[in-house]
């Protein structure tokens, strides 16, 4: 077993400089690396380029990262839950590229797996394919698109091992498990950190191949975005 | 008289068919579930990675991890799996999806249809929805026949930045159910006492009348 | 719930016909799908093309559709530890399509995905690379691979549910969750049948929507290919 | 004195460093597990998807459930992981395993290889050794310096149909350690008493030799 375990998110985040490409789990603030992120904001990092699906909200997720203009670009497939995102990015300040969701997986999917580009129908048709290929397959036409390259994709996830395997929980599942392995180093935040040999391998949904650092995070608060409740009859 | 959002979403469920797997969007569709009939079985798909959804939790039974794609706390039913975006997205792609229903602000003639963003004012990105109408091969568009200022949303030609292309087959607006044909768009029902002029009148595009028009059946 | 349970390979094998395309699971022995294999031999349905990553042995696996000359054409990464296999191949009977093992299985799951095709560097330079166009990714050389079409997938799991999905054991996993989906219909069959909400949503490998038809095999005799073994101390 | 295969598993053994996931091709690389340093962390991936191998396992304890892409009944270690076979190859074509170490039936100056195809003989397929060769950073082949007929397998350029075009960097045989250079092989160590002279008569490709070299340590 190779040991990925780290101390916490200082020591999984050194390398990560000013200008870098990251891509950041998560789906609206749940499944975020929450313990990474403030890591991030502590370490001033600027400069950034983040791949993310959604850019948080202006006290948590990648907003703490966007308050204090750390981050350059957004790549993302729905933002502007934010009203400081919003007033950087009509500024101009922020520069945001929006991506359809199942692209944005897919491209995070295909660094992971050394596919250099694919071919897929979303966005063709629309300024979304501006600058793109397109082609014909059996009659119906695709965009090719490219994989992203990152220098650090940073997921989350409900319990690890110490040899980087991931289990997700519930939703929270989302982009994690296709950036991991997509980014350079990647770095997986942990619920539960446990000894190799405690999660049954036909369970893990990443294998630790492709974690390369990895630690139980201090604190979860896992906000809740949207309290949706009915009442007991 | 024109359908209210309820009334639209109460059409729509009678498209809703037994053995669907259906991915609803947010606002209207997303009422669709409460109309769905009882005795048929239908799965719900959210493309934030959950197969199989329910209604929303009781008070105090919420899960920060159990959430759909608009955010909101929700939870599963028997049978349910949750899933990564990439695998959310070959469901999608991959045309596993039965039937998308989706909001809209413009649809076209030809079946195109814009509804993520308005020059000029915040765009806060398409989500999946240009994955869902790239793909889907049965798509159901939810919306209100005319905007706030009396304008027709059945247009010719969409004004608007296009979301997706030709895919667009049925609409299910306040006044009316529309088909997308060859030559335009063709009326197939109208909204509880509404007359095929007031449809006529709403309606940029090219509008088929032919022979009588039944009235919805809710 | 979307109940797919069927009473056998019987039923799940209705709408087979001769000359049609199957994709079939499993690595050498280990997962596939018996108790079909054996409906499919009693059917009698001849011309089909199989895709699958090996071709069984003399007298077991797809080996006993190859020995009723019930296949046409096999898409395989390797072959040929079937004698009645050698024989037809080398008489012209069979027409093998050898492709790289990555590839096979990257081609099933872009036709889950609604992927018409991706980019590999798998057997560009060799005569894989015979026909198919090729492109230069970042210096590197890569070629276009196209999705499988198939008719049928027929996969093997060890537990299932009503709702269709589908929990795999151990290394029996394999091709089985990159082809349910990628057939027009997908059959599983499974070693135990569970009603639905008794597997928990997490720990699931393939989701119910890509299986159609599911049923419990009547019998599963898991044969070993190579036993191999070591002495206790 | 010439190595047997064992001898050349426990050669290549010594480049298995610290942290490296490794897969073994079917043959001597399969050996090369036996001899891997007890005080290094190495991991070994099976492409039909498993990691973290272990040796076989006890007589009585084999699941027909759980073998290598050899087919062979095997045990994982603790850590270890199952996974689909797209996911498998995600590993190996998406540069995750770190060492490669296969057989070559020949392999040429400009480092390809051919290892899956003998025209006019049985063919039994390429397996993944052309994914695990077309991606692979860090391939080490396994082989015997001529073969049964006496002749170079090292060679200027393949004769047999190619696996993989320039992608061998380093080659252990019975003979030598060559490293592939931009002229040639590079001779870096000789076998225990095998003279540089019998490296050059058995190789028919550019034989690089630069100043003494040394014998292997094994």
């Amino acid at each position: 077993m190779i040991n990925k375990k780290v101390s916490g998110p200082k020591e999984a985040l050194q390398g990560l400089k000013d200008d870098m490409t990251l891509m950041v789990g998560g789906f609206g603030l749940c499944g975020i690396p929450e313990n990474a992120i403030q890591e991030m904001v502590e370490m001033g990092v600027t400069g950034l380029t983040c791949i993310s699906n959604n850019a948080g909200v202006d006290d948590f997720g990648l907003g703490l990262l966007l308050d204090k203009k750390q981050i350059k670009t957004m790549i993302s497939s729905y933002v502007g839950e934010n009203a400081e995102f919003e007033r950087q990015m009509l500024s101009g300040e922020l520069e945001v590229i929006l991506t359809p969701q199942g692209t944005l997986a897919e491209k995070c999917r295909a660094a992971q797996a050394g596919i250099p580009a694919f071919y897929t129908p979303a966005g063709y048709g629309t300024e979304v394919a501006d600058g793109k290929e397109s082609r014909e397959f059996e009659g119906k036409m695709y965009l090719m698109e490219e994989a992203y390259k990152a220098d650090f994709a940073i997921v989350k996830a409900w319990k690890g091992d110490e040899a980087g395997n991931l289990i997700f929980k519930g939703t929270a599942r989302n982009f994690n498990p296709c950036m991991a392995g997509a980014g350079k180093i990647t770095i997986a935040e942990v619920e539960e950190l446990v000894p190799a040999g405690e999660l049954d391998p036909n369970h893990i949904h990443t294998p630790g191949i492709f974690v390369q650092r990895i630690y139980q995070g201090a604190k979860f608060e896992k906000r809740i975005e949207q309290l949706t409740t009915r009442k007991r009859d | 008289m024109a359908l209210d959002k309820n009334g639209i979403a109460k059409r729509i469920a009678k498209e809703v068919k037994d053995g669907y797997f259906v991915n609803l969007g947010i606002g209207i569709p997303t009422l669709v579930a409460n109309f769905v009939q009882e005795d048929i079985s239908v799965e719900f798909q959210s493309e934030n990675g959950v197969l199989g959804m329910g209604p929303f939790p009781f008070e105090g039974d919420e899960d920060a991890d159990l959430i759909n794609a608009g955010k909101q706390t929700i939870t599963t039913l028997k049978g349910a799996s949750f899933f990564d975006s990439a695998t959310s997205f070959s469901m999608i792609r991959g045309q596993h999806v039965d039937l998308t229903i989706l909001g809209a602000m413009e649809v076209s003639e030809n079946g195109d249809i814009a509804n993520w963003k308005i020059p000029g004012k915040l765009v806060k990105g398409m989500g999946g929805a240009m994955d869902l109408v790239a793909s889907a091969e049965n798509i159901i568009v939810a919306m209100m026949h005319t905007n706030k200022r009396g304008e027709s949303k059945i247009l010719k030609r969409c004004s608007l930045p296009l979301t997706g292309v030709g895919c667009v087959k049925k609409i299910v607006t306040n006044l009316a159910v529309l088909e997308v044909v060859e030559s335009g768009f063709k009326l197939l029902e109208r909204a509880p006492g509404v007359q095929v002029e007031e449809i006529q009148n709403a309606t940029e595009g090219n509008l088929i009348i032919e022979g009588d028009i039944p009235e919805m059946k809710l």
